[in-house]
């Protein structure tokens, strides 16, 4: 070690990463440099194609990645092994990026809310006051969303591809500080919306410190933070394996805690209620599919020798967090609180999936939780951008109550809203039905029959409260000067469309993506 | 070790009462305690670069923001320390206490077996050591890194710059409109009367007396008037204090 | 020097942390707490790099300063915002949304 | 059961069957008031093309050697990963075949005269587009040719039920009969949704052939578990005891769903289900035992109900129940008794179908009056419905020479042969149902008229009363299917051959003894409302003869030994479906409320008790990982 040596950063593997995160420090320079006027348009322009480029670039790299010599993966490590370029990870990418900007489309939306987008016009300005109301008639907006969106969306790529805890940890935080910032700039209802932004912040500091401990005792453990090298260290078993299950156990409470777990999920509704919908949309689709990857890896490739010591602990949490989910939103009357906590009872669904074997002649769980994280994610963002649409003049109508006879009123959104509402109940030609198939049969060929079981039941448990709002929507009578549904521009229509298009595909015809899941292959130690 | 076991009794005392006092001035002092003493024990452990970061960045840094914020928001703010949800005080003693009894035994406490030491690693010194690592294996760790710091300034900028969205008016534009509202609507030129000085009332919720004896609503400030906190000044009160004078005098 | 004595101590700073965070009202005092946890971690980061005598969990350690640096920016900006609206940082107060 | 062929020639076609109505129901659907003045030609249109294929097909059928009838076709592959792969695929084999027919033919029927009942109703476009989207899932579910596919017409027929159901929406009650109908249908599906993970976990396979395959060599646990599951899954769709309780609630629907859905077709759907599975419950005995079971307890229930209601399409309700109880229960006879459960479904679909459209043209024309009480004497005035009407009702008690008495005779038959006690039950059943339903009779067509004042009764329009006739027709000759026993026959290579059962008394006595049976009932029957003012008000007593006493005598003995015993029973029967049965799930749903709201307040909105909640997560964490490892 006397003499440095420069480290090789595998940059062409790297491309989406890089274009994402470069993409998002010149966005916080376009914000200086920029005119005020047409700043917004700038942005979204330049955000998107930004997204689309490093897609495309995701593209390219899956299509380059190498079989892996005696393993069952395809791929590479890069960045001196702070990055696993595999299949998984290329594959979480791709979809991530297919919601970013699906999501980014409905960040950009100007026209519901009469010319200006759902975020505070200026943050700092006191709600309800003359300079607030000043900013929103000068059409006034924070455009630095945008950058910080970026920044999240590269947290989340780099979060699942990390092959070191380090790096996972600072993806961790890279994809946490700016959904903090996001959750607190909501244009209405700005107090519940801080409120959102701070108890997420403080949970979140909380779980984080939970997950870095975590990660100092795994490393006092094993004496390495490189993936690979824990899972050496499992396998020989040296070192104290009090250490190890501590440490893992605090671990996974930092990666429960993001996918919204129970015990952990306490601050799913009041944040999800709170933000600004576009980024409930945003954190419900990819924050999930982030961190479950991150999960997925973590356990796989670091702690996969130890699998039955943590296993039963992940039924224990799989089985509250279905049953929590599920059970709570059948007497919830705000609509986003209710999507809030069916995504908690899909992260459960999906911790069958994850109880499920890993590998084998089936359907693995790896597989499965992919696939079932790409089809959720479509309908998740597009119920929430329909929920930006229903509105009053207070904002959005997110009271149940006020969605009475919506199926009379306004038909087409009705339905389509109606239709995320089967495919979240899974019900045959969704993806919610072809997803909750495949978690379920890869938890059934890993012997976890009585869990699949419970989600069964749970599944039937939640069917009724989807059922609830469709019963609500088309056969009740329609509310009192109720509320209208907005018209929206380009942006909102097209990411509808794609979600709902994407919810019927991956219903009928899966195949494809099962294709891509299956090929992404296992991870690369 | 003896440097540990002086310190340690310390930082548990000093961690203890910064979760128990109740002002969060001292709170943040009691946590200065801790760092330092941490700071120390990074040095003990033959990690001198740790050390001065701990030192610069988190007591001289982070601690001092802390202060910062806690007197924006009032410094002699203080908790009441009655626990207003139910049970809570009682079920966090018990989870914390079985918790940090868990992991105390079950971790801290299991052989870790040999220790190495830092002699071999700190051979060309600790920063290098550190700067291989950091600029070497941890490299793309280090460069992610710079959008944290980036995300914090601009998410600092988001929620605390309020943009100026009217033009600041000028020491002249505001005499300009001052005698164009007198020409106007004969509004008075001058400042506005102070509130009543005088020998009994010196305080601003006394209304001035005009040259008539009528008090001057002008002269006190609105938020008083709209509480309703406004003494009396009777012309009485002024001239029995003349005559209280006069009697002096004779 | 024994490993186990600091990180007994790391263990016990970290509790201390937790139950801050269960008991204090004031946001920024909360925070501090989280802060301490995190403190407490780097202790443990750097008698475990000792123990493995390699740099590596000392950088880790750097890493969590870097990291809490940026997360004291954040939250307390979030914060203070809060603070500005309601005048008030108790984070009791902050409870309209829930059940 | 015989080899699968690939579909050539005509039969490449069979995709079309479920693809004509499915497309003609997204444009209804789709296609908004644009398509309001054609929709319900459109609608009609659909199913009878279906109709003509399916006949077209079934031609072909007959056209091939035995052993060639059953033809498969393979459309795309669902999904495949690693070993589980689920192709979409069809099977037109004979008993899909007549299913085919059945259902199209019905349902064509049941489209023309839903033109006329549904002529001033202004959302009638959207209910066609329901009604095609039953076909086509309808005809996915007996086409599928695996049971992922099958389940997937499953669930589609539920969701159209479920529409249609509440199609009324502005009336609170459908709205909380659709949803208890869903409800109680997903406990069902749950049983399906398990045995095909069984299926797929045991033989890596989900299609009949795999399945029947396989099921040889599977453990006698897994092959009771999936024939129970199965079962469960039939009971939900078929409305068989415990799971029956939505069919009645159902009726809340306008009628013609009634008639399709909730008595020609999708229930019988749990009958098909059994008959399809028959390779599984060959091999185990707890499971088919419990088929008979549920299909006897069923029946005699449903029969009982038919009694006790006042509302006309409830006891029609009531004894479909009844009616696929016979089904239910031949199905679970094994070989002896698939032909004849198929057998009575069909002859069960024309009449009901029949039964449930007369009722549906009475109710037209009595302002949606379904109260038989303020029925009575409307067989003059209006004639095509009543004797289309009586057709279905000689069929459905089993008068000599009516399809009812050859179908029901059959499986009256099989049960006997099984089992002296099962036979007698059912046979009991049949003079049952002869009872109430003479008693509907009499009290909607006979008699005095009990009309409310502003009741014009008239005859239903030629769209009504064509299918009407055509299903009457059917009604009286659908036993011609036995002749020389064809159906039996046709359906080997689907079920196997028929086993033949040796009775302890010669058939045609047994035959005797069910017709008495049913003339008894009649009889009863004709004693209590013809002969009387049928009003709940008490006979008046100033107007009794002698003989009259005598009457009163006779029928305060017919009151103390049959009546009262039979009322108690009644009325605990009725009490025990609300409150028991409908109590459980009412209950379990309430206690489930009650958790939730429970839980839900554990969110209190302030941070520190989430904080508390997630140390205490990480200790549970924590601490159950090490206890697996010092366990």
């Amino acid at each position: 070690m006397n003499e440095f040596i420069a480290p090789t950063v595998e940059y062409a593997e790297l491309s989406p990463l890089l274009i994402v995160l470069g993409a998002a420090v010149v966005g916080v320079t376009l914000e200086a440099f920029l005119p005020r006027r047409g700043r917004h348009r700038i942005q979204v322009v330049f955000t998107l194609v930004a997204l689309v480029a490093a897609l495309l670039a995701t593209g390219w790299v899956a299509a380059g990645l190498d079989e892996v010599e005696g393993a069952s993966g395809r791929g590479l490590i890069a960045a001196e092994g702070a990055i696993a370029v595999d299949g998984p990870s290329v594959f979480m990418w791709g979809v991530l990026l297919v919601f970013s900007i699906i999501s980014v489309m409905l960040f950009a939306e100007r026209r519901i809310e009469g010319g200006v987008s759902a975020f505070a016009g200026q943050a700092a300005a006191l709600p309800g006051t003359e300079a607030e109301r000043e900013a929103s008639r000068q059409g006034i907006e924070h455009t630095e969303v945008f950058p910080l969106v970026l920044f999240a969306i590269g947290g989340m790529l780099l979060f699942p591809a990390s092959n070191d805890l380090l790096t996972m940890f600072i993806a961790l935080e890279v994809l946490s500080l700016p959904l903090y910032l996001l959750c607190g700039l909501a244009r209405r209802r700005r107090l519940i919306s801080q409120e959102a932004a701070m108890k997420y912040f403080l949970l979140g500091a909380f779980s984080s410190a939970f997950f870095v401990y975590g990660i100092a005792l795994v490393y006092g453990y094993a004496g390495s933070f490189t993936l690979a090298d824990i899972h050496a260290a499992v396998d020989n078993n040296t070192g104290s394996t009090n250490l190890l299950l501590a440490g893992m156990g605090l671990i996974a409470v930092g990666l429960l805690f993001k996918v919204s777990a129970a015990p952990f999920h306490a601050w799913t509704p009041d944040v999800y209620q709170g933000a600004p919908t576009p980024v409930t949309g945003f954190m419900a689709a990819c924050t999930k599919l982030a961190a479950f990857g991150a999960l997925l890896r973590v356990f796989y490739v670091a702690f996969g020798g130890a699998q039955w010591d943590w296993r039963p602990m992940i039924w224990v949490v799989a089985a509250l967090t279905m049953a929590i989910g599920a059970v709570v939103a059948l007497t919830q009357s705000d609509i986003k609180r209710m999507l809030a906590y069916s995504s908690i009872a899909h992260a459960g669904f999906l911790l069958v999936g994850f109880a499920g074997a890993y590998g084998g002649d089936g359907i693995t769980s790896l597989q499965s939780v992919l696939f079932y994280l790409a089809a959720y994610g479509f309908s998740t963002i597009g119920a929430f951008a329909v929920v930006m649409l229903v509105r009053d003049p207070g904002g959005e109508a997110t009271h149940l109550s006020r969605w009475a006879g919506l199926g009379k009123t306004s038909p087409l959104v009705a339905g389509v809203f109606a239709f995320f509402m089967l495919a979240f109940a899974g019900i045959p030609l969704t993806s919610g039905f072809t997803s909750k198939w495949t978690v379920f049969s890869a938890a059934w060929a890993g012997g976890a029959w009585p869990l699949v079981l419970l989600a069964v039941g749970m599944s039937a448990v939640a069917a009724y409260f989807y059922v609830r709002v469709i019963v609500l929507m088309f056969f009740s009578d329609p509310v009192v000067d109720g509320p209208t549904v907005s018209v929206p521009s380009l942006f909102t229509s097209s990411a509808l469309v794609v979600a709902v298009v994407a919810t019927v595909v991956l219903g009928i015809l899966p195949g494809p993506v099962l294709d891509l899941a299956q090929q992404a292959g296992a991870f690369v130690r | 070790m003896i440097v540990f076991w002086v310190l340690a009794p310390i930082m548990v005392v000093a961690a203890l009462g910064m979760v128990m006092v109740r002002k969060a001035v001292h709170s943040a002092l009691l946590l200065a305690v801790v760092m330092i003493c941490l700071a120390v024990l990074y040095a003990v452990q033959n990690a001198p670069f740790l050390f001065a970061v701990q030192i610069i960045v988190y007591t001289g840094a982070i601690l001092m923001l802390f202060l910062f914020v806690l007197m924006l928001v009032g410094v002699d703010s203080s908790d009441s320390l009655v626990e207003t949800i139910k049970g809570q005080r009682l079920a966090a003693s018990v989870v914390a206490v079985l918790f940090g009894v868990m992991i105390a035994i079950f971790v801290a406490q299991t052989s870790v077996g040999v220790i190495v030491g830092l002699q071999g690693a700190n051979e060309q010194g600790n920063v290098t050591g550190i700067a291989y690592l950091l600029f070497g294996r941890y490299v793309f760790a280090f460069e992610v890194s710079a959008a944290l710091l980036i995300t914090a300034a601009l998410g600092a900028m988001v929620l605390a710059h309020q943009e100026r969205l009217t033009p600041r008016v000028s020491q002249r534009q505001l005499a300009e409109q001052r005698m164009r509202d007198y020409s106007d609507s004969g509004k008075h030129l001058g400042p506005l009367p102070t509130p009543g000085v005088y020998a009994r009332h010196n305080a601003v919720d006394t209304p001035a007396l005009l040259p008539d004896g009528t008090p001057s609503t002008l002269s006190l400030s609105r938020s008083l008037q709209a509480r309703g906190n406004v003494r009396a000044a009777r012309v009485g009160d002024v001239e029995s204090t003349v005559e209280q004078m006069k009697g002096v005098d004779d | 020097m024994d490993a186990t004595p600091f990180l007994t101590l790391s263990a016990l700073l970290f509790t201390i942390g937790a139950v801050g965070v269960l008991v204090r009202r004031n946001a920024i005092v909360v925070f501090m707490c989280v802060e301490l946890m995190l403190n407490a971690t780097n202790l443990a980061l750097v008698t475990f790099a000792r123990v493995h005598g390699q740099l590596d969990g000392q950088v880790a350690a750097f890493f969590v300063m870097v990291v809490a640096a940026a997360e004291v920016v954040v939250g307390l900006a979030i914060i203070v915002s809060i603070f500005r609206a309601r005048r008030s940082i108790s984070v009791d107060d902050a409870s309209l949304l829930k059940y | 059961m015989t080899e699968v062929l690939p579909a050539d020639g005509v039969f490449g076609l069979s995709w079309l069957l479920v693809a004509v109505p499915a497309i003609s129901a997204v444009v209804l659907l789709v296609g908004g008031r644009r398509t309001d003045r054609w929709g319900h030609l459109l609608g009609t249109a659909a199913p009878a093309f279906a109709f003509v294929l399916g006949v077209v097909l079934f031609v072909a059928l007959l056209g091939r050697g035995e052993q060639e009838r059953r033809v498969g076709q393979q459309l795309w592959t669902w999904f495949e990963v690693g070993g589980l792969r689920a192709d979409f695929g069809l099977l037109l084999d004979p008993l899909s075949a007549l299913f085919v027919l059945l259902i199209t033919g019905v349902g064509s029927l049941i489209h023309v005269y839903s033109i006329g009942y549904m002529a001033h109703d202004a959302r009638r476009r959207r209910f066609f587009g329901y009604l095609n989207l039953f076909i086509a899932a309808m005809l996915m579910l007996v086409l599928a040719d695996n049971y992922l596919a099958l389940f997937l017409g499953w669930e589609g027929v539920g969701l159209a039920s479920y529409l249609l159901i509440g199609f009324w929406q502005h009336k609170n009650s459908a709205a909380v009969a659709a949803k208890k109908a869903f409800v109680v249908n997903r406990v069902g599906d749950m049983g399906m949704v398990l045995a095909i993970m069984l299926m797929f976990a045991t033989f890596g396979s989900v299609t009949f052939e795999g399945v029947a395959a396989g099921i040889e060599d599977a453990s006698g646990a897994t092959q009771t578990a999936l024939g129970l599951l199965l079962l469960l899954g039939a009971c939900g769709k078929s409305a068989q005891v415990p799971l029956q309780s939505w069919l009645l609630d159902a009726m809340e629907g306008p009628t013609p769903v009634s008639a399709l859905i909730h008595a020609a077709t999708m229930v019988t759907a749990g009958v098909y289900l059994v008959v399809r599975s028959g390779f599984v419950y060959e091999t185990t005995e707890v499971a088919s035992t419990a088929v008979v079971l549920v299909g006897l307890v069923t029946l005699v229930v449903g029969a009982i109900i038919g009694c006790a209601k006042d509302d006309i399409k409830k006891v029609l309700a009531g004894s479909t129940m009844s009616q696929i109880g016979y089904m239910m229960l031949a199905a679970g006879l094994g070989p002896a008794g698939y032909a004849f459960a198929i057998f009575h479904l069909i002859t069960h679909g024309f009449f009901k179908a029949n039964l449930f459209l007369g009722a549906g043209s009475v109710m037209h024309s009595m302002h949606d009056d379904v109260d038989m009480r303020v029925y009575g004497g409307l067989s003059r005035l209006m004639p095509v419905t009543f004797v289309t009407f009586a057709m279905g009702y000689l069929a459905i008690i089993g008068f000599p020479g009516f399809a009812g008495f050859w179908s029901k005779d059959k499986v009256i038959e099989a049960a006997f042969a099984d089992n002296i006690w099962i036979g007698i039950a059912t046979i009991l059943a049949a003079g049952v149902t002869a009872f109430y339903m003479t008693r509907l009779m009499l009290m909607t067509f006979l008699g005095d008229k009990r009309w409310k004042s502003d009741v014009h009764p008239h005859e239903s329009p030629a769209t009504m009363t064509i299918p009407l006739v055509v299903l009457a027709v059917a009604s009286v000759l659908g036993g011609v299917l036995i002749l020389g026993g064809w159906i039996g026959h046709f359906l080997e290579p689907s079920v196997g051959p028929e086993e033949h059962h040796d009775l302890p008394i010669p058939v045609l006595a047994l035959t005797a003894i069910v017709t008495l049976t049913v003339a008894v009932g009649v009889f009863i029957a004709w004693r209590t409302y013809g002969t009387k003012e049928v009003p709940v008000t008490a006979p008046r007593g100033s107007v009794l003869t002698r003989a009259a006493r005598a009457d009163l005598y006779g029928d305060a003995l017919n009151e103390a030994v049959l009546m009262r015993p039979g009322q108690w029973t009644t009325r605990w029967l009725v009490w025990f479906d609300n409150r028991g049965l409908d109590g459980g799930v009412n209950g379990l749903a309430a206690l489930i409320g009650g958790t939730s709201g429970q839980v839900r307040r554990a969110q209190t909105g302030y941070v520190r008790s989430y904080a508390l909640a997630m140390l205490g997560g990480a200790l549970l964490v924590v601490v159950s990982l090490l206890a697996v490892t010092l366990a």
